[in-house]
């Protein structure tokens, strides 16, 4: 496997630390995100991958810093934008980050426009925030942002309203808001679960052509492979608030070293071959509230041990850029 | 079963238990449910509460003040009115005539709608739009004004004041019931009962009826309060039950040029609309919070 | 390397059950404030013929909006055809009495893709599994209550969860129990809409597990409507691709995945997102969105996004061609 | 766009059919609408005169065609207890009630929506506390007793302790007379505006689209005034839509609370004199009042949601 050799030597741009995101709930402490570390180079794409409930989405919101304060807070770590904590700004000099250098695609079309606003609108108002220059210029941005993410006859589509797209058109419209300042960061958030599967291809290509044209670090929250194989350089699967493995691509789908990479690996089923019969992990995912102690996975691992179910696992590298939480590894 | 058998051993003691069985009860609205206990036990029992005749007075009573008041008695404790009747035993006899008028209309309204509703959202086409049609031009007709013409028409009676005010609270109801149809008639579980072979009555009353109810609790509880603020306001005008019944509404009226010399007048029946009402929102918002959090919109 | 195993002629030996046969749903469209004039129709199902056959599983493929849940409506007699006909074992069931209709209900069940929506919530699941039977059967109470806690056992749900309530359980078993529900009455086929794909990644294997194990121990046929295709793979026996109304492609599974011969087959295949980092997709992504049923193109359908497009194709509605034996498209390229 | 205000006018129409239908109806089930008129000294001549210009010797619907064809020309008979045409002696009215509307609408509109907000934006706060408090008042007590309370609070007593009346209890001599009833007639309104658009406020300000409008690093303060107050207002507005019919009743009880001679009490004096003419008019006058309103609602309804305007 001669893989993951050649990138990788373009400068860090994002560098998240022991990030812990919790939240103070009627039962009790919820930890969301417990302990989160990972960076993104620029031009580099990375996946994050995990169910409902494994905190990929309190990650999202916590690199923006949109956690809902309370019953959510940030209790530790850093998030170094280009050297710059996140964590310790200010509401106003986090308003002037988002969305110039760090901006977001949320997941679902039809309820992330504002259904009162043109779309000219709403894709010029991160413009006009975050750039000094007069009205006009304000508009020609807008059409180019537009033309950009292939949206046809821009000019008159600028004043139509949310309600007058389709689904497709919105996610390009709303991808269009995220590139309109050149982010150094973009964080889509499974952008495409609800478009139907050519519009989905559409759209992959085109991020995929965003990023490459302007070399943005883009992370990519998604529960599915699929998107991870053709879309991401390198890859976290989260697993109850945690990342449990982390690598570049190639190396996880060939050597899945967390059970539960493998396993989800297995449990889908595939396009290009038959399958007899696919590998299905028992049990549901854990609910955060109420944890076990030692390795969360445990209860649903073919492989677990006594050690398992006392301590929660070290981080073990199975190669330099690649490494998983999972006694087996020790 | 382990844990159970821990429990078991570790039953606390009684005192303890009896602190947590009331600490669940922290959240409850206790205070506007006993203003509504209240209201509702007067309102039955009046005539073996009342400590006076409401309807009679010694006109050597006239105006008396509250029993706290200087020159008040401890025989009259709300004061007496302009005629020497007993405020406390009038007070007491209005609830009987609210609670009475909210009852009858809210039962015959909320059947009303609600079979409308129910027709409406079901079948839908010409049925819908003609009912809703209805709805429409009943809420855009103001009730009061409504009302006046049919007093001034028909005479003023506890039959025609209850009919009216039905009149005024289906609407409500349909509106509310059809919708919440329509959303529970999409609902998958409903397909699945066709598919099943369930006959339309049954999916009616099996499936559709029960989701409708936590919406029909709520919205009685709120509309109660706008039954007893139109009843006393009809009341208040001259159009409601006629005198010399005691409704809360035209003993305020009574004491409304009086305001200088007897201010209690208007006051204690006022203060009782007021408290029974703020009561039943209360009561309607915790209801509402608790058992339809979508309802928040509803006003 | 092995063609002759895939033989889909040996599959055909297998009686066909359920018969769809020129189906169409039309949907008017009306204008007007008081009386309301159609000013025209959706076509959202328009001519689909298929089969389904005893123990094997038919999926039906294509994008939102292409018609596939019209079609398994019309099959669950939740929406009546425009025209064309369904038979049950020979039967046509618009000509049936009210007793075949009954037999028909009972013998015809479905899962849907929502599980929070699917059960009702305010009934407790001995009720929820039992209602089927208790319309169709004449059970005793004691018969009724063995056989919900078997269906229960048999869908990895344990008895003691027949006095439970529907919010107290995870979207995954909601979906085992609504699939104890629709096998209560023993039907011969189950219509299937898109049963995992509101579930957790790691709980949609389980559940595709389990409903092929239910089809051999129940002997029931699927119609699986599915707009994922690696689960229509690795569940059918039998595929039919549907765009905008029509069915466009039909055939074996193995024989259509690897021969996918219509243009908006291939395209879909070239969609689907890769099993593998490694694995090289053909660049053929589609342009446009799908068009409106409502006025659909002339000629062939997908002519305006085809990247095959011929002059004909505006002009002329495509015959069906049978590549290899089931296998039918219908394009001008055959 | 076009669809939908021509379908609201046209319900306002029917409204209005409606109105005038059930008036006939009831001027019939009266009795003899002849008495209205007339007295036993009338002679056979005068009774048939009216005979004729009411039509009552026609079918029903004849008669009501009569009745409407009048109506539309602002002929609604003579006021038994004026003697003159019942428009004239509304016409004299229509001010004082305008006027006071107006100010109960600027009340609560100054009131209700900005406490709505800011109990929306500072959950849990002080402001939040005195919002609940005046939402619960207002939709508690009665307004007949809110307006006497004030009156007593305001100038009995504040006699009684200072020797002059804060303002003017009663009448529309003075500026300042209106301020009660302005305050009496808008509380309701103003704490149904109030809650409405604190709960609209707290679902919009956890939408997607204002996640994705902070995302996009707008402020806090252009996210609340811009993003969610249009959207929250639709809502406010749907409600207004609706029960602009209650600062119409509240007028009536207000007005004769505080001797504010406008319609509301030309209605209740109609009404105690037995004086159908005249009240058939006013409610008339009301209802079309209120239909207007209501139709101005729609119109700006369609001006703030764009989902309606094109459509």
């Amino acid at each position: 496997m001669t893989t993951s050799t050649t990138e990788n030597t373009a400068p860090v741009v994002l560098e998240v630390d022991g990030l812990k995101t919790y939240f103070e709930t009627r039962w009790g402490t919820v930890k969301a995100v417990d302990g989160v570390s990972f960076n993104l180079r620029r031009g580099e794409t990375l996946g994050i991958v995990g169910e409902s409930g494994s905190g990929k989405s309190v990650t999202m919101l916590s690199l923006m810093r949109l956690i809902p304060e309370p019953p959510g807070r940030i209790v530790d770590g850093q998030i170094l934008l280009e050297g710059q904590d996140l964590v310790q700004m200010n509401d106003k000099e986090m308003s002037e980050i988002r969305g110039s250098q760090i901006a977001l695609i949320i997941q679902d079309p039809m309820t992330s426009l504002n259904p009162v606003f043109s779309i000219g609108n709403q894709v010029g108002e991160a413009i006009k925030i975050h750039q000094d220059i007069p009205k006009r210029t304000v508009v020609q941005q807008v059409l180019n942002v537009l033309r950009k993410v292939n949206i046809p006859a821009a000019e008159t589509r600028v004043r139509d309203y949310p309600h007058q797209m389709s689904g497709g058109m919105r996610q390009r419209v709303v991808g269009a808001i995220g590139i309109s300042c050149e982010p150094i960061v973009l964080i889509a958030d499974e952008p495409t679960t609800s478009l139907d599967v050519t519009i989905q291809a559409q759209y992959l290509k085109l991020l995929k052509e965003l990023q490459e044209a302007s070399n943005i670090g883009l992370i990519f929250i998604t529960h599915d492979f699929g998107i991870v194989a053709k879309m991401c350089d390198r890859v976290a699967v989260m697993y109850a608030g945690r990342i449990v493995e982390m690598g570049d691509v190639r190396d996880i789908f060939n050597h899945p070293s967390h059970p539960y990479t493998e396993a989800l690996l297995a449990s889908v089923p595939k396009l290009e071959e038959d399958v007899d019969r696919l590998y299905s992990i028992e049990g549901q995912p854990p609910t955060l509230h109420d944890l076990p102690t030692g390795c969360p996975f445990a209860p649903r691992c073919q492989y677990v041990m006594d050690k398992c179910l006392e301590t929660y696992p070290l981080q073990f590298d199975v190669t330099d850029s690649h490494y998983a939480a999972c006694w087996r590894l020790e | 079963m382990a844990a159970d058998a821990t429990l078991v051993v570790q039953q606390p003691a009684v005192p303890a238990r009896i602190a947590r069985k009331l600490w669940q009860f922290r959240r409850w609205p206790l205070i506007p449910m006993f203003f509504l206990v209240l209201f509702v036990f007067t309102g039955i029992f009046a005539p073996l509460i009342a400590p006076h005749d409401p309807e009679r007075g010694g006109l050597r009573d006239r105006n008396l003040p509250p029993a706290w008041e200087e020159g008040g008695s401890s025989e009259f404790l709300l004061g007496t009115d302009h005629l020497g009747r007993d405020m406390l035993s009038r007070v007491i006899f209005g609830a009987r005539i609210s609670l009475a008028v909210a009852g009858v209309t809210l039962g015959v309204g909320m059947v009303i709608g609600v079979a409308s509703g129910l027709i409406a959202g079901w079948y839908g086409g010409w049925l819908d739009e003609f009912l809703m049609r209805i709805v429409d031009i009943k809420l855009a007709i103001p009730t009061i004004l409504l009302a006046l013409v049919l007093v001034l028409a028909l005479g003023q009676s506890f039959l025609i004041i209850v009919a009216i005010l039905a009149i005024a609270v289906w609407p409500r109801f349909a509106r509310n019931v059809r919708g919440e149809v329509l959303q529970l008639k999409t609902m998958d579980f409903v397909a699945l009962a066709k598919v099943a072979g369930a006959s339309t009555p049954r999916i009616l009353f099996i499936h559709i009826f029960p989701g409708v109810i936590n919406t029909l609790i709520v919205l009685a509880t709120l509309e109660v309060g706008i039954v007893i603020l139109l009843e006393s306001t009809l009341s208040f005008l001259g159009a409601g039950v006629p005198p010399p019944t005691p409704a809360w509404g035209s003993m305020v009226s009574d004491g409304r040029d009086r305001l200088a010399v007897a201010w209690w007048i208007s006051t204690m029946p006022g203060l009782a609309i007021m408290l029974v009402v703020l009561s039943m929102n209360l009561f309607g918002d915790w209801l509402r919070d608790r058992l339809d959090p979508r309802l928040r919109q509803l006003n | 390397m092995t063609t002759l195993e895939a033989n889909p002629v040996t599959q055909t030996t297998n009686e066909v059950l359920l018969e769809a046969d020129g189906l169409k749903k039309h949907f008017p469209v009306t204008k007007g404030l008081l009386v309301s004039k159609v000013t025209g129709w959706i076509k959202a199902v328009d001519g689909v013929s298929f089969q389904v056959r005893a123990g094997e599983t038919l999926g039906i493929v294509g994008e939102s909006g292409c018609g596939k849940s019209t079609t398994a409506k019309m099959l669950l007699m939740l929406e009546e055809p425009t025209e064309g006909t369904i038979r049950y074992q020979g039967q046509e069931i618009r000509d049936a009495n009210s007793e075949q209709r009954r037999a028909y209900r009972s013998s015809v069940q479905a899962v849907f893709q929502d599980p929070w929506s699917s059960l009702n919530p305010r009934m407790r699941v001995r009720d929820l599994i039992a209602e089927p039977m208790v319309i169709n059967l004449n059970l005793s109470r004691r018969e009724m209550q063995d056989r919900v806690a078997k269906l229960l056992n048999d869908v990895g749900l344990s008895s003691y969860h027949a006095n439970l309530y529907p919010h107290e359980f995870s979207g995954g078993q909601r979906q085992r129990l609504a699939i104890a529900r629709a096998l209560s009455v023993e039907p011969r086929v189950i219509v299937l809409d898109e049963p995992v794909s509101a579930l957790d990644v790691s709980i949609r294997a389980q559940i595709m597990n389990l409903l092929m194990d239910l089809q051999n121990e129940y002997n029931v046929s699927y119609l699986l409507i599915a707009h994922h295709l690696a689960t229509v793979r690795y569940m059918c026996d039998w595929v039919a691709v549907m765009y905008l109304g029509q069915i466009v492609e039909y055939g074996p599974t193995k024989e259509l995945f690897d021969n996918a011969s219509h243009p908006y087959t291939r395209a879909l295949m070239n969609a689907a997102l890769p099993s593998h980092p490694d694995i090289e997709q053909e660049e053929m992504i589609l342009t446009g969105e799908v068009p409106s049923p409502l006025n659909p193109p002339e000629g062939c359908r997908f002519h305006p996004r085809c990247p095959f497009v011929m002059e004909r194709c505006s002009r002329d509605i495509p015959e069906v061609t049978e590549l290899a034996p089931g296998h039918i498209v219908s394009c001008h390229l055959y | 766009m076009q669809r939908y205000l021509l379908r609201r006018i046209l319900l306002a129409m029917v409204t209005l059919l409606a109105v005038s239908l059930i008036i006939f109806v009831m001027s019939r089930a009266a009795g003899d609408p002849r008495h209205v008129y007339l007295d036993d000294y009338s002679t056979q001549e005068d009774w048939d005169r009216l005979t004729a210009t009411l039509g009552l010797d026609k079918p029903y619907y004849q008669q009501y065609g009569i009745f409407l064809g009048s109506a539309l020309r602002g002929d609604f008979g003579q006021s038994i207890k004026e003697g003159r045409p019942s428009m004239e002696v509304i016409v004299e009215r229509i001010p004082a009630t305008l006027q006071l509307g107006l100010a109960a609408f600027a009340f609560s509109v100054i009131v209700g929506v900005p406490l709505g907000i800011l109990s929306a934006v500072k959950r849990g706060s002080f402001l939040d506390m005195a919002g609940k408090v005046v939402a619960l008042v207002g939709q508690s007590a009665p307004v007949f007793w809110l307006g006497l309370m004030l009156v007593f609070l305001f100038a009995v007593r504040w006699n009684d302790w200072f020797g002059d009346s804060l303002v003017p209890p009663y009448g529309r001599q003075e500026i300042s007379s209106i301020i009660l009833p302005a305050v009496t007639l808008g509380w309701f309104y103003a704490a149904a505006n109030l809650r409405l658009l604190r709960s609209a406020m707290l679902n919009v300000l956890d939408s997607e689209y204002v996640k994705l409008a902070r995302a996009k690093g707008v402020s806090n303060n252009i996210v609340i005034w811009k993003h969610s107050l249009r959207n929250a207002l639709i809502p406010v507005l749907t409600f207004a839509g609706i029960t602009l019919g209650s600062l119409v009743t509240g007028s009536l009880v207000v007005e004769t609370v505080f001797a504010w001679p406008g319609l509301g009490q030309l209605a209740i004096q109609a009404l105690a004199g037995n004086d159908y003419p005249l009240l058939q008019a006013v409610v008339i006058v009301f209802t079309l009042m209120y239909v207007a309103a209501a139709l101005s609602v729609d119109i700006m309804y369609a001006y703030i949601d764009p989902r309606i305007r094109y459509s």
